[in-house]
């Protein structure tokens, strides 16, 4: 352990905000050497980014302050060393990619020019800078290099983007490669496959890898060792399969519970009556067909999971039955009348009967608005419970319901965290009392925890309102733990569907048997197996 | 790209007809020229046969038809004023104020992206607050006393600069210096904002994680990001100045186009009021078409 | 139950205006310019009825004293001007037409541009281009010959002055309103309030103007040095504001044959002109994030300076 | 192309810097407020064209005596005499070339005439000769009858409007004026300069300056600040403030009269009370050495002293606001309304500090009793109150405005100011309409003794407006230039008249 290459020895971090001072890290210690594979685990708020952060000298301060503790590399104090020194350091020894790599990259230029830089700046010479480039391009699997040197981030898909940091960051073979969530926004069988490249470019370059993540799949795939972060300190370190099954800290044990796609799958009331008949949907933008004659039935009471990956016409789905999109042809009846067709009169009626729930909360509630204002404006939009004093407790009563305080009737937004921010959502959606809530997303960018949490409360309302739910989501697990059938979607086709237990035990299409392989699990144990059976597959 | 030029070209064709046509008529509501160009005790007569002369005794429509007609045969008329072809005196006048304007903008881009990233860069600080302040009262203060007063201290005390006048280099770097002070202050402090926003974005974190030093990180990965806001702002500045700066083509004695206009719209000298608006036009919607493609060129997500 | 209903909104305004005032008084800098507005402020609803007939008292063999001298009283403490009229008692009575006529022509320009923006940008691309291409026209036509039109058409006064002013004001606000609302018209929540029900005239009153307006308020404040110096040169010109009415860009017009010999006369006035923009934009960058519900929390402590706490 | 200005300038700069610096002893530079826009000599007697053409350019055969009492004397013609019968016969100087080269003949007068009258090309002094029909008769080349019907008196005075062209000048605006004075035109840069250099084969004496170059400021405190810094030798308009100077600041009556043009047709001006209480409402004398220079005179007539017929008995009106109170009082007990409303109306830049004489008489005319507001307006909205037909609809109005003659003869001002079918008379008064006319036909002594005994009667008897002052004008000469302005620097600069030191 002393003679780790990077170690980070007891340290501890402050930020000053508004709202007084937060401990983001406290006494935080963990070392990485050549060839292994660190995983800090952490849900967001837990600091498990700071101590990376620091690392790499990329905290602003203030407000950021470092009380106390060590960053040795190669046995020397960074926080000793001159900004001249660190930046040297950065991405020449120990390189970091980053969750999101759109806005990680800079628009305005070719990911060539930003590859190469990653020498230049460095002082080494454009030619070799380029050919490098190339050669790592190449490897990290983009076909056509030279053409891709020339584009600009905007022009590759999300999967592509994160090759590109990768490669970037390999470009002066780092000793350390810091990867912050590196697969999170990325679609299952997308993360599969930068799992593996990593391994692999780890496995021919043995440069440690420090791997920042809250996804317990993506630990048990990967990590040699990982340290458990909550509220700013280290609960727990370990192997992951020491942690997986035998866990000591409450918290760790909370986290491995919360893991989605374990629950008993839910069956079809076969039943009830038909909500939502969506018949031959199409839509098209120019010559892209996002909905190729997608037809669906909705029972009521019913949480019916589409699942797919980004692009297969899942979104543009909700959006077309929400006539935020118009549909070019086909029809989907509500009720028995055809929501596409519908007057703009008519569709008022159903705008109350139908809600929806965005994928981010921040992006999805007005800012400027308090949260009284959100709930209360379906109320104004329809002309419902016109009495201040029913509006007051009514909106008291929501955000019981979805599990807030009546007194943050009076916040904004922003003054909570992401899976309050979504309850906020799901309140305002309930406050008109519909009948389909239709989830895009809704939880897919929530932590573990707070996202079983919610799925709890949607799986709640469902059984006691008997409410329907619209569920997209491409995280197989939470669509096994909360819909009771399941299609499956490809390119804007339905390409199978099934109630959930016969789609998650016994897929056909093959479509879906890679999507489940691609899928995590928690255990490390199955994941190595998996591994192992991928193996001989491929051998 | 090429398409879009194309139909800004069309669509501000058309803008400029409109303009035509409203500058046109209602110029002609300011009164009759025949007064102004005569003096005080001319008699009726001499009126009569002054607009006569000028076809200004016609219809106001059999004038207008007149003009259009000549217009497309790229005749923009007579200036009343100066019995020369409108289109000569504008673009003489032009000659000065182009130049002017372009030096003073690129001046003005150069000084407000350098102090304005720096600004931000270390936002809060002493700099800051200072090139805040600096630029706000600069904005804010009447051009002509800056104007004088720099007369009477860099040409008569110091007698290091000419107090008036064009010909010499020299003559230029007073105007140059009063016409910069207000778009600097202006826009300094859309690229301090533009870059601070910029600075928080994630590639700057990137930047840093790379090894990248501070002087690219603000100047090359940064600022070019925080352009489009300040791209606009520095439009609409542009535009002013190519109307021409009447208090300092007035003040330093510079033949520009404000001067120009101002003097034909009080002495109603149609034709040069709507030959100088036209050029004057042509030269905005050539520079808006020019901020499109800078659009472009910064941002390569706008090119498709 | 009426108790009840009124106690709490009664309740929360309050220590919110309390909370906004104690912020205020944390940024020393907005603290002083809104002091400065208020007192601005003040003298225009109270300068002309108080110092109406001081501001006006001529006196030609006193003309052009100079300032700092109280031998004349203390209305002469800044000088008195080239009719021997006081300089205080004038700049304080000025300020009356000066904000009425700056006010008057920022805010009719702002509604009227934010307006046409709004439902421009709201309606999409197409008809957004057409409004720019209207904004164009407007900008290439100088001001100068607006005024002369409108002035000479319709006669000077001072509401026509400010119809001149707000003219050539309103492409600014149109184009910005317009660019801003383009892309808020994308965002999610407007697309949630779509999915409610909400009707245009409220998605664009509820959820798109309090986005667009802060950005509308930055440029109306930094518009209103700028009015006031447009002001000052029609008034040179002889087409603005003209005596016995009293504007501080008339008083710095007027001062500017006295630079040389008397610079009392237009420095005092436009040292108001300058006071007033650089108040307002201070205090118009502190409201940006004062009144903005996921910025204040900037404010409520000074000792931060951006950046939030990540990880 | 765009840049040319510029690159030239970075030539020139490696030559010169300040311009001044690079020219010689004799040349000057003169620095006016107005730029020409036409060099056309039949529009010399425009002020700002007649102060670079007139008689530098282009002569005229008689020319009035500024400096002296000679009053009218030769120029292009070297003598004249009256044949009767309204026919007037001028004998025309010899050996006179145009700077074409061409010889001055009696054609070149007649063709000079043609070109006024022409109505191809608007010509101001056209003017003058509005009522009269004027017939030329070449006797020989050096001999021209000019008669004039009905018959002009003072037809060999109008002759110093009228500049000479050859006969070869096309009836169309001239850009390239050519004349037979000392000077002709060199360069003409548009709203920068424009060079005169001397003629080699003038007829008359040489003149000392041999190069003039105007340049044009509207800013005051820039021109004198270039006199100052050495840019320029000559400002000929300056102001007050900037005059400070007793070594190169001169200060002359410009032959401008500043008055209040009442309109006799709208209550309460038709009263002569009211008329008279206006006159003493206003201490003239206050203006003089505050608002208006130290120099300014009071005025009693609308023409400057230095005119024919100037009555010196005529006294200001007194200040006696007392007085004023009382008229007004007995005024309003016969019923006039002396409450009704009353607009002063300026012209802004009309001189300098028009405003604030406008704001001080208003003030003055408020505090004996009546209410009045004042009006700035710009020049084309002046011109609409100015001259008849008058706006419908108006309320009583006191029209400030300025007045300019020079020229020697009341003539020029007093049929438009005064006479009923005049077009800035707010009078109507059939005496007055008849010395006019007597006086207008009338030569000689008798000539100025009924201009004299009009003067009186507008002023004494009917009180026919507000007369204010004669103005003076400032010019800054720099220290090496030798020279005086006159009452005629307004509209004329004489390079001729310019020495060095």
């Amino acid at each position: 352990m002393a003679d780790a290459l990077l170690e980070v020895r007891k340290l501890s971090i402050d930020f000053h905000t508004a709202r007084g001072t937060v401990h983001a890290v406290r006494n935080v210690s963990w070392s990485i050497n050549r060839g292994e594979t660190l995983a800090v685990l952490g849900e967001s708020g837990s600091g498990k980014s700071v101590s990376a952060s620091a690392v790499m000298n990329l905290l602003d301060i203030p407000p950021a302050q470092i009380v106390s503790g060590e960053i040795l590399f190669e046995g020397k104090d960074l926080l000793k060393a001159s900004q001249e020194e660190r930046r040297a350091l950065n991405g020449k020894r120990i390189a970091m990619i980053f969750q999101d790599p759109l806005s990680h990259l800079n628009p305005v230029y070719t990911v060539g020019w930003q590859i190469v830089e990653m020498m230049t700046a460095h002082g080494r010479p454009a030619d070799a800078a380029r050919a490098r480039a190339l050669e790592l391009i190449a490897r990290v699997g983009l076909p056509e290099p030279k053409q891709a040197m020339r584009k600009y981030p905007h022009q590759f898909s999300g999967g592509q983007r994160q090759r590109l940091m990768i490669a970037m960051a390999l470009m002066l073979k780092p000793d350390i490669l810091i990867a912050d969530e590196p697969t999170t926004a990325l679609d299952v069988t997308i993360q599969a496959d930068v799992l593996a490249l990593l391994k692999e470019l780890q496995a021919e370059t043995g440069m440690g890898l420090v791997l920042i993540t809250h996804d317990l799949g993506v630990v048990a795939e990967i990590a040699d060792r990982v340290v458990v972060m909550s509220q700013g300190e280290i609960v727990e370190a370990g192997t992951p399969r020491n942690i997986y099954h035998n866990a000591t800290h409450p918290y760790t044990r909370k986290l491995i519970a919360a893991a989605p796609g374990k629950g008993a799958v839910k069956h079809v009331d076969a039943a009830a009556p038909v909500l939502l008949d969506v018949q031959k949907l199409r839509k098209t933008y120019g010559g892209f067909t996002a909905l190729n004659d997608v037809s669906l039935i909705l029972h009521k009471g019913q949480s019916l999971a589409v699942v797919g990956e980004s692009g297969s016409g899942k979104s543009t789905l909700a959006k077309t039955l929400l006539r935020l999109e118009a549909a070019d042809s086909g029809a989907a009846l509500w009720k028995g009348c055809n929501l596409i067709a519908m007057s703009a009169r008519e569709l008022l009626g159903v705008r109350r009967e139908i809600q929806m729930v965005f994928q981010d909360p921040t992006q999805s509630l007005n800012p400027r608005m308090s949260v009284y204002d959100l709930i209360a404006e379906g109320w104004d939009i329809h002309r419902l419970i016109p009495d201040k004093v029913a509006r007051r407790r009514r909106v008291a009563e929501l955000l019981e319901q979805v599990g807030l305080l009546p007194e943050h009737a009076q916040r904004y937004p922003h003054q909570f965290s992401g899976g309050q921010r979504q309850r906020i959502a799901i309140a305002r959606a309930l406050a008109l009392e519909p009948d389909l809530i239709i989830c895009d997303e809704a939880v897919s960018a929530l932590d573990v925890s707070i996202q079983a949490q919610v799925i709890a409360l949607l799986d709640d309302l469902r059984k006691r309102l008997g409410i329907s739910f619209l569920f997209i989501a491409h995280d197989l697990g939470v669509v096994r733990d909360f819909a009771d059938t399941v299609v499956v979607m490809k390119s804007g086709e339905i390409v199978e569907r099934g109630p959930t237990s016969l789609i998650f035990d016994n897929p056909r299409h093959p479509y879906t048997q890679r999507l489940l392989a691609a899928n995590l699990d928690p255990d490390p144990d199955v994941q190595a197996q998996r591994r192992a059976a991928a193996g001989r597959a491929g051998a | 790209m090429t398409k879009m030029i194309g139909q800004r070209a069309i669509a501000s064709l058309l803008s400029l007809l409109g303009l035509m046509i409203l500058v046109f008529f209602l110029s002609r509501l300011t009164g009759d020229p025949a007064v102004l160009f005569l003096p005080i005790d001319a008699t009726e007569q001499m009126k009569e046969e002054f607009r006569a002369l000028h076809g200004l005794d016609r219809p106001i429509i059999e004038q207008f038809g007149a003009y259009v007609w000549d217009l497309l045969h790229l005749d923009f008329g007579d200036s009343l004023r100066k019995a020369r072809p409108a289109i000569d005196v504008v673009l003489e006048a032009y000659t000065w104020t182009l130049p002017l304007a372009l030096i003073t903008m690129a001046l003005v881009m150069v000084a407000a992206i350098v102090l304005g990233a720096l600004a931000a860069f270390k936002v809060g600080g002493f700099f800051d607050r200072l090139v805040s302040i600096v630029s706000l009262v600069g904005a804010s203060a009447p051009d002509f006393w800056i104007a004088i007063v720099a007369i009477v201290i860099f040409s008569i005390n110091f007698g290091w600069l000419p107090t008036s006048g064009v010909g010499t280099p020299l003559h230029w770097v007073l105007p140059i210096a009063v016409l910069f002070i207000r778009p600097f202050g202006l826009i300094v402090q859309v690229v301090r904002g533009s870059m601070l926003s910029a600075l928080g974005a994630a590639y700057v974190k990137t930047a840093r994680a790379k090894g990248v030093k501070n002087r690219p990180l603000i100047f090359v990965h940064t600022l070019r990001n925080a352009m489009l806001p300040v791209i606009t702002v520095m439009g609409d500045q542009a535009a002013a100045l190519l109307n021409g700066a009447v208090i300092v083509e007035t003040i330093f004695g510079f033949p520009g186009i404000g001067k120009l206009m101002i003097d034909s719209i009080l002495q109603r000298d149609f034709n040069v009021v709507l030959t100088a608006i036209m050029v004057t036009a042509i030269a905005i919607f050539i520079m808006n078409i020019l901020i499109d493609i800078a659009y472009g060129v910064l941002d390569p997500r706008i090119r498709q | 139950m009426t108790d009840l209903s009124s106690a709490k909104p009664a309740d929360i305004p309050r220590s919110e205006s309390a909370a906004l005032l104690a912020m205020l008084w944390r940024d020393k800098l907005a603290f002083v310019s809104a002091v400065m507005l208020l007192v601005i402020v003040l003298f225009a609803v109270l300068g002309p009825a108080l110092l109406g007939d001081a501001a006006g008292a001529q006196n030609l063999r006193g003309r052009n004293s100079p300032p700092f001298d109280l031998a004349h009283g203390w209305a002469f403490v800044l000088g008195g001007d080239s009719l021997g009229r006081p300089m205080l008692p004038r700049l304080i009575v000025a300020a009356s037409s000066t904000m009425g006529v700056a006010a008057g022509a920022v805010l009719s320009a702002l509604v009227v541009g934010a307006a046409f923006g709004l439902v421009a940008g709201y309606l999409g691309k197409n008809v957004s281009q057409v409004i720019m291409r209207l904004a164009d026209v407007i900008m290439s036509f100088p001001s100068l010959l607006i005024a002369v039109v409108v002035l000479y058409v319709l006669g000077p006064s001072i509401p026509n002055l400010v119809l001149v002013l707000a003219i050539t004001r309103i492409p600014i606000y149109l184009r910005t309103t317009c660019a801003e609302v383009l892309e808020v018209r994308e965002r999610m929540f407007v697309q949630a309030a779509t999915v409610m029900g909400a009707s245009h005239t409220r998605i664009i009153l509820r959820h798109i103007l309090p986005i667009v307006a802060p950005t509308l308020m930055t440029i109306a404040t930094l518009d209103f040095a700028f009015v006031m110096l447009a002001e000052s040169s029609l008034s040179f010109l002889g087409i603005g504001i003209q005596p016995p009415n009293i504007t501080w860009g008339l008083m710095v017009s007027q001062g500017r044959p006295y630079l040389s010999s008397a610079w009392w006369l237009a420095f005092w006035p436009g040292l108001m002109i300058v006071i007033t923009a650089l108040s307002l934009n201070l205090l118009s960058n502190w409201m940006r994030v004062a009144l903005d519900p996921a910025q204040r929390w900037r404010l409520e402590a000074r000792s931060t300076k951006g950046g939030t706490a990540n990880g | 192309m765009l840049f040319k200005h510029l690159l030239g300038g970075v030539l020139l700069a490696s030559t010169s810097i300040v311009p001044a610096m690079a020219q010689t002893n004799t040349d000057i530079t003169v620095v006016l407020s107005e730029e020409l826009d036409l060099v056309e000599p039949c529009m010399a007697t425009r002020s700002n064209i007649g102060r670079v053409i007139m008689q530098n350019i282009s002569e005229t055969l008689t020319e009035l005596d500024v400096r002296g009492d000679a009053g009218l004397m030769p120029r292009l013609a070297e003598s004249w005499e009256d044949l009767g019968n309204g026919t007037w016969q001028f004998k025309l100087r010899q050996g006179v070339t145009f700077s074409d080269g061409t010889t001055f003949d009696a054609a070149d007068v007649k063709h000079s005439f043609d070109r006024v009258f022409s109505d191809q090309i608007t010509c101001e002094s056209k003017r003058y000769f509005a009522d009269t029909a004027l017939t030329f008769n070449i006797v020989d080349d050096n001999t021209i009858d000019i008669r004039a019907e009905p018959a002009q008196p003072i037809l060999p005075l109008l002759m110093t409007l009228v500049t000479i062209v050859p006969s070869e000048a096309p009836v169309e605006v001239l850009r390239e004026p050519i004349g037979t004075g000392p000077y002709v035109m060199s360069e003409w840069a548009a709203g920068q300069q424009i060079v005169l250099t001397r003629r080699d084969d003038y007829w008359g004496t040489q003149p000392a300056v041999t190069k003039a170059t105007y340049v044009f400021r509207s800013e005051p405190a820039v021109r004198a600040a270039m006199v100052e810094a050495g840019e320029a030798d000559i400002a000929p308009q300056i102001t007050q403030e900037e005059a400070t100077n007793p070594a190169t600041d001169f200060t002359y009556p410009n032959s401008e009269t500043v008055y209040l043009r009442i309109d006799q047709t709208i209550e309460p001006m038709g009263d002569l009370r009211v008329r008279q209480a206006l006159n003493a409402a206003i201490d003239r004398e206050a203006f003089i050495g505050t608002v208006l220079a130290e120099g300014t005179e009071l005025a009693v007539a609308m023409v400057p002293p230095t005119t024919l017929g100037w009555n010196a008995d005529l006294e200001p009106p007194a200040f006696d606001p007392e007085k004023a109170k009382e008229l007004l009082a007995a005024a309003a007990a016969d019923g006039i309304n002396t409450g009704a409303p009353i607009e002063v109306i300026a012209r802004t830049e009309n001189f300098p500090h028009v405003t604030e004489v406008g704001e001080v008489i208003v003030q003055m005319l408020n505090d004996v009793g009546f209410k009045a507001t004042l009006r700035m307006v710009e020049v084309a909205e002046h011109e609409q109150y100015y001259s008849k037909p008058y706006p419908e609809g108006r309320v009583a109005q006191l029209l400030m405005a300025q007045h300019d003659n020079s020229r020697g003869d009341p003539v020029f001002s007093m049929y438009f100011k005064y006479h009923s079918q005049g077009t800035q008379s707010g009078v109507n008064d059939p005496k007055v309409d008849e010395l006019i006319e007597k006086a207008t036909a009338a030569t000689g002594d008798e000539r100025a003794a009924l201009w004299s005994e009009l003067f009186a009667y507008v002023q004494k008897e009917i009180v026919a407006d507000v007369l204010l002052f004669h103005m003076v004008g400032h010019s800054r000469v720099g220290e090496r230039i030798d020279f005086k302005p006159t009452i005629a620097t307004n509209s004329q600069l004489q390079l001729s008249e310019i020495s060095f030191k």
